[in-house]
């Protein structure tokens, strides 16, 4: 392997990686910060691909595919939480993981019944279709630039709300002790609410974002749904910072394990989540130093 | 002592399905019977961790699809293996595996010690899936099967649907009763002790950590048992049996039935399969009615099937709430 | 409480069983994917199955169609359960199914513990007419090695490439759709330089494309199906390879899927047993049928369904709508001479259809048939002792 | 002579923060030592220090000698050395009997005795009835330890903690929140403990304190300031300063 195809390999390590912390930013949210044990999270990514789909080909245009679908996110997600979710909190963990489990069939048979089980593409808008030149005759999709960046916005964002202004550290503080914090005259449950549907949104921007690279077919939403749950752990759960390195981290195992070490790839990561855990059993970062 | 008999009754009952007229008795419905009796052995063996002793594995199908894969490994290929020595190489495989794992997975505790079990068995899962000696991706034969010959004779002839299911009925009450039994011993009070407060245990003396990895073997060999009962009765084996679906069914027939009683986990395991088979004949969107009934009995049953259903005669308070 | 769950679901099942009494009626058993990622994959083979049938009137050497369908999720771990449905609770005269190989390794095991006819419309899986061939087990489609094997010839001969990398999902369907594709490519003089895999069902691409890039191979085969064969696709291209180094592939690469690929799969050239615009008769007057009763494009699936019935039939006729006299059915079916949408079609010693690999090239929205890549390729059938 | 228990220079460390900084003292059969200090003195700490339940930054803990310092919770427990929890720490829903035979079960455990039911374990049961007489507990045995009264639950605490039949018994605040008429009785079982334990009690209320113990430590910011006979504690400046505050100093401050 001589130089350039390796800075190629640390290029793509470092794009997927980026690509698994957008995933698994909802979730981050919902389970790392709020302790739900949220199995929907994949749902939630499919529905984002299939409304990047159906809303891309009705309005002709991404960028606007992407407001709308971001809108309509936000809507869903806060009904979801008022309707299903707003009496599980005081609930043990498993009554989470039972109804989260009931919304996955729920959301697979409505996309089967709605938009059928074709397989279908989502268009790279085209300002974004070219692609950049780079070693071996090789061009990289300016396309995966924009997701990256997409990632590092996110990513930076959230670090900034959780950490720098007081929304962030109520909410922070809401996670920890949920009744203290209403006793402060802080009305929790609208606030709840509202880092659900935030929660919500960003795997639905995840979706939408990564659809015109992932395409939209049935059954994408379950293939996602582990991965996430190991970055949020490895990480340390609710640690904003822990989640973003442990999807590098999982960027650059997945990658270098399929060129060095084929016949083990696909248990790589998961060998990688065990070490960690018995090294670390709370994960990298504590939530305290996210 | 009245929980016994109801025990003793509903196993007698069950034990009658064979011999009921045609429409009834069919080959299909002592087939089906195996399958429900088996899945609730596995979920009764998931129940003495996660309800018994607090320890919430995502990841006990591993256990169950090892003991699958030593039969389809051990079983002669030209003629019906021994049963006795095939079931106990089974089960004693799958308590190995259990032991392994839980010897390491026990540092970890709540959500993440749920991710570390998760992520053994999907080691487990590639191993199996990635190795052409185990029959690679599409799975593996059991050509016959295995017979019990006690000094010659043949104890069962699992090739009879009614004698396997009378097989697969012995099993599951051996389960019951054996789990039963542990559960009210002194190791079953420690477990219960560790599930309300393992730290409180721990400063009376007892060392949590081999009582854990105690209930965690014995919750493996009985997950063995379910999965030598599967392989046998299908006669295939494939990776899948491994997967994080697997044991994440099992985990939801708990949940669903009610935590901490062996009653739950029957009554979850009967419900969660007998449903989804009735549902899909009903309708090509099953998925939709499955996913309401789970939404709905987690919204008006909080303590699980089971546990509402007590919630509904609780005539005196439970005094002693050691699981029955 | 378990008592009264099991008593029920038997009332349920109670009128099935009566119907059995008749038996001027076939009872067909179609356990396809009706759920999950295959989903679309099933309908077709149905689709193409039921055409046929209505095609007779309904009815089949003189007897009527009945239907018993089961969703096998394409989960190997329900199959033999669910295959039990159908053979034990139904009491179905013939098993049609499935797409998913783990599935059809046990609905091939179910059938033969109880001597049931089984016709497979898809799965690939070599063994089901190699080693675990039977006399009660037939297959309308293909064996991986057969799309596989005329793509390594085409590759070698018509391309004139001296190297190619191989790339597949590392599961039994890839491995033998690679063997295939090394054995034609390296009999011709060609040379497998790498072969890469990538865990099923993972689906970031980018690290092999670097590899091959790297590598520089004259030529590609790979083999994905459904969603990961639209995003491979998608990803050979966005990476620029597509003009350097040709893709090539077995027909599932771009059958089914060239809406969501859209130009990146623009001229490929792939190797099946069936092309969208095969000029015979039969193919025309079978798609027009069949967009007229679906409102739908057929595809491959629809046409190994559809296939999967005319078999049937053969067998029906030739035991006079009889099937208890089950040597006549399989003779029926071994000696059929199907007129198939994809051209003429017989069957091999062990069940596998031998018919035309064609070249096609991705043309628009549909894959056109250039030319015949091997005339009447019959699979290899190793290990088949029938 | 060796001490029932001693520490010598017990030390931990949160970061920089020395919660206990050096802290020597020992125990001595029928004797009750007691602990006392304002909050944030280190107290608790030390408590799960002795108990094992927090590792040493440095230091020595010894049980009759024996040099216990590395041994885990559950193995100090097994030795003899058992505590109580300042903040109820109890099997809130099993029963009140069913809690001090669990405990009790610690010292007799037999796991492999699968067929036997835990009901019927003669040893734990009877070890367990006498702890609950002995705290004032004989009559809620059925009762659930959720549906306690505070008071009833502080019992319970220290009735699990004799149910394992210990020799040396560290009890945190175990009259923290009790009415007067409850204190007495504990009081009354404290003097009983002496004669068969060796008592360490850590405790705010000076009454109680002075009123029983044989020996007492003061600690201040994680170490001791002084350690003798009730009555030189009493008249010790430097405690009273400590505790009261010195007017002079903040007038000159």
């Amino acid at each position: 392997m001589d130089l350039t195809t390796f800075l190629i390999q640390c290029l793509n390590s470092v794009q997927y990686g980026l690509l698994l912390f957008l995933v698994a930013s909802g979730l981050t949210l919902i389970f790392g910060i709020m302790g739900v044990i949220n199995l929907a999270h994949g749902s939630f990514y499919m529905v984002g691909a299939y409304m990047a789909f159906t809303l891309a080909s009705l309005t002709g245009s991404f960028a606007l595919a992407l407001l709308l679908g971001l809108v309509l996110a936000v809507v869903f997600g806060y009904l979801l939480e008022w309707v299903f979710f707003s009496f599980l909190y005081e609930r043990e963990h498993l009554q989470q993981v039972l109804m989260t489990y009931g919304l996955i069939l729920v959301f697979e048979e409505l996309r089967s019944l709605i938009v059928g089980d074709d397989v279908h593409g989502v268009a790279v808008p085209a300002w974004l279709a070219g692609g950049v030149p780079i070693g071996h005759d090789m061009s990289y999709p300016v396309y995966r630039l924009f997701i990256s960046a997409v990632c590092l916005a996110v990513a930076l964002g959230m670090y900034l709300l959780l950490k720098k202004t007081r929304l962030g550290m109520t909410i922070r503080a809401g996670s920890v002790n949920r009744e203290m914090v209403q006793s402060l005259g802080v009305n929790i449950t609208l606030l709840y609410r509202l880092v659900f549907a935030g929660g919500v949104a960003l795997a639905v921007l995840a979706g939408m974002i990564a659809a015109p690279v992932s395409s939209v077919y049935p059954g994408m939403g379950a293939q996602v749904l582990i991965i996430c749950f190991v970055v949020v752990v490895i990480g340390g759960i609710g640690s904003v910072k822990g989640a973003l390195v442990a999807a590098l981290l999982i960027g650059f195992v997945d990658t270098f394990g399929k060129v060095f070490w084929q016949q083990a790839a696909g248990a790589l990561v998961y060998l990688l989540m065990a070490a960690i855990l018995l090294w670390r059993p709370e994960g990298l970062f504590k939530p305290s130093q996210s | 002592m009245k929980t016994r008999i109801a025990w003793i009754a509903a196993f007698a009952l069950l034990a009658l399905l064979p011999g009921l007229p045609e429409p009834i008795g069919t080959a299909f419905h002592l087939e089906l019977g195996a399958q429900v009796l088996t899945m609730a052995i596995f979920a009764l063996s998931l129940q003495l961790l996660v309800g018994c002793t607090g320890l919430v594995s995502l990841g006990h199908a591993a256990y169950f699809g090892a003991a699958a894969y030593v039969v389809a490994m051990l079983a002669p290929q030209s003629e019906a293996g021994n049963g006795w020595w095939l079931l106990a190489a089974s089960v004693g495989g799958a308590a190995l595996l259990a032991l392994l794992i839980g010897l390491l997975v026990m540092r970890t505790r709540g959500v993440y010690f749920i991710m570390v079990t998760l992520a053994f068995a999907q080691l487990v899962y590639f191993v199996v899936h990635d190795t052409s000696g185990f029959g690679g991706s599409d799975g593996a034969y059991i050509y016959f099967r295995p017979e019990f010959r006690l000094g010659g004779a043949l104890l069962f002839d699992l090739q009879k649907p009614a004698h396997f299911y009378w097989f697969t009925l012995a099993s599951c009450g051996l389960t019951v009763s054996g789990l039963g039994m542990v559960l009210r011993s002194r190791l079953g009070h420690a477990f219960a002790g560790i599930r309300h407060n393992e730290q409180r245990m721990r400063a009376a003396g007892f060392p949590t950590v081999a009582y854990k990895l105690a209930s965690f073997v014995i919750a493996g060999g009985f997950a063995g048992l379910a999965g030598f009962l599967y392989a046998v009765r299908n006669g295939f084996v494939n990776p899948e049996i491994l997967s994080w679906h697997q044991s994440g069914n099992a985990l939801l027939m708990v949940i669903l039935g009610g935590l901490g009683s062996l009653a739950g986990a029957m009554a979850g395991a009967v419900s969660f399969v007998l449903l989804s088979e009735w549902f899909q004949s009903l309708t090509k969107h099953w998925q939709l009615l499955m996913g309401g009934f789970i939404i709905g009995s987690v919204a008006l049953l909080p303590h699980g099937l089971v546990g509402g259903f007590r919630a509904l005669r609780r005539t005196r308070p439970a005094a002693r709430e050691i699981a029955r | 409480m378990t008592r009264i769950r099991l008593t029920a679901l038997a009332l349920a099942a109670l009128t099935a069983a009566a119907a059995h009494a008749q038996s001027d009626k076939i009872k067909v058993g179609l356990m396809l994917p009706y759920t999950g990622t295959y989903a679309a994959l099933g309908t077709a083979i149905e689709n193409g199955f039921k055409l046929y049938v209505e095609e007779q009137g309904g009815k089949l050497g003189g007897k009527t169609i009945e239907y018993f369908r089961v969703d096998d999720e394409s989960d190997p771990s329900k199959a033999v359960e669910n295959a039990n449905k159908l053979v034990k609770r139904d009491n179905v005269d013939v098993l049609v199914g499935t797409v998913h190989s783990g599935v059809a390794m046990a609905m091939a095991k179910v059938a033969k513990d109880n001597n049931t006819l089984l016709i497979v419309p898809n799965a690939g899986a070599d063994a089901i007419t190699g080693p675990l061939c039977s006399p009660n087990i037939f297959r309308s489609s293909f064996s991986n090695w057969q799309p596989a094997y005329a793509m390594g010839l085409v590759a070698a001969e018509r391309q004139k490439h001296k190297t190619a990398v191989t790339i597949t999902w590392k599961y039994a369907a890839g491995d033998e759709s690679v063997k295939g594709f090394k054995e034609g490519f390296e009999s011709k003089g060609g040379k497998v330089l790498k072969e890469l895999n990538v865990p099923f069902p993972n689906v970031e691409f980018q690290a092999l494309l670097t590899e091959i890039a790297a590598t520089k191979p004259e030529a590609v085969y790979a083999f994905f199906a459904g969603g990961g064969a639209v995003k491979f696709v998608k990803d050979y291209a966005a990476a620029g390879l597509k003009d350097k180094i040709p893709l090539y592939g077995p027909g599932f690469l771009t059958d089914g899927t060239l809406e969501a690929q859209g130009a990146a799969a623009s001229g490929m050239l792939t190797t099946l047993h069936y092309g969208d615009d095969i000029a015979t008769q039969k193919n025309k007057q079978f798609r027009l049928a069949y967009a007229k009763t679906y409102k739908l494009q057929p595809d491959v699936y629809a046409v190994q369904g559809y296939d999967a019935a005319q078999l049937l039939a053969a067998g029906i006729k030739a035991a006079a709508g009889d099937l208890t006299k089950r040597d006549a059915v399989v003779k029926g079916m071994e000696q059929a001479k199907l007129d198939s949408p994809r051209g003429a079609m017989t069957l091999s010693k062990a069940h596998n259809p031998v018919q035309d690999v064609y070249l096609r090239q991705v043309d628009g929205q549909s894959n056109k048939a250039i030319s015949v890549a091997v005339k009447q390729l019959a699979d290899p059938a190793r290990g088949c002792k029938m | 002579m060796s001490f029932a228990l001693e520490a010598r220079g017990v030390t931990r460390r949160f970061g920089a923060l020395a919660a206990v900084d050096g802290v020597s003292l020992a125990l001595q059969q029928q004797r009750i030592h007691a602990v006392i200090g304002t909050n944030g003195a280190g107290k608790s700490t030390l408590v799960n220090l002795l108990s094992g339940e927090l590792p040493l930054s440095a230091g020595q803990v010894l049980l009759h000698g024996q040099d216990i310092s590395r041994w885990s919770q559950p193995r100090r427990a097994a030795a003899g050395l058992n505590r109580s929890y300042q903040r109820n720490n109890v099997f809130l829903p099993l029963s009140v009997r069913e809690n001090c035979r669990l405990a009790a079960q610690a010292r007799r455990p037999a796991p492999w005795k699968v067929w036997e039911r835990a009901e019927r374990c003669e040893y734990s049961n009877r070890i367990a009835d006498e702890a609950m007489e002995r705290c004032g507990l004989a009559a809620a045995g059925d009762r659930l330890a959720a549906s306690l009264s505070h008071g009833q639950k502080r019992q319970l605490e220290v009735a699990m903690c004799l149910a394992t039949q210990p020799r040396v018994v560290l009890l945190d605040e175990p009259l923290a929140g009790m009415g007067a008429e409850e204190s007495q009785r504990m009081l009354a079982l404290l003097r009983t403990l002496r004669e068969d334990h060796a008592v360490l009690l850590i405790e705010h209320d000076m009454d109680a304190v002075f009123a029983v113990a044989d020996t007492i430590t003061v600690m201040v910011n994680g170490s001791v300031l002084a350690s003798s006979l009730p009555e030189d504690v009493r008249r010790n400046p430097q405690v009273q300063h400590a505790y009261l505050g010195g007017e002079q100093e903040d007038a000159d401050g």
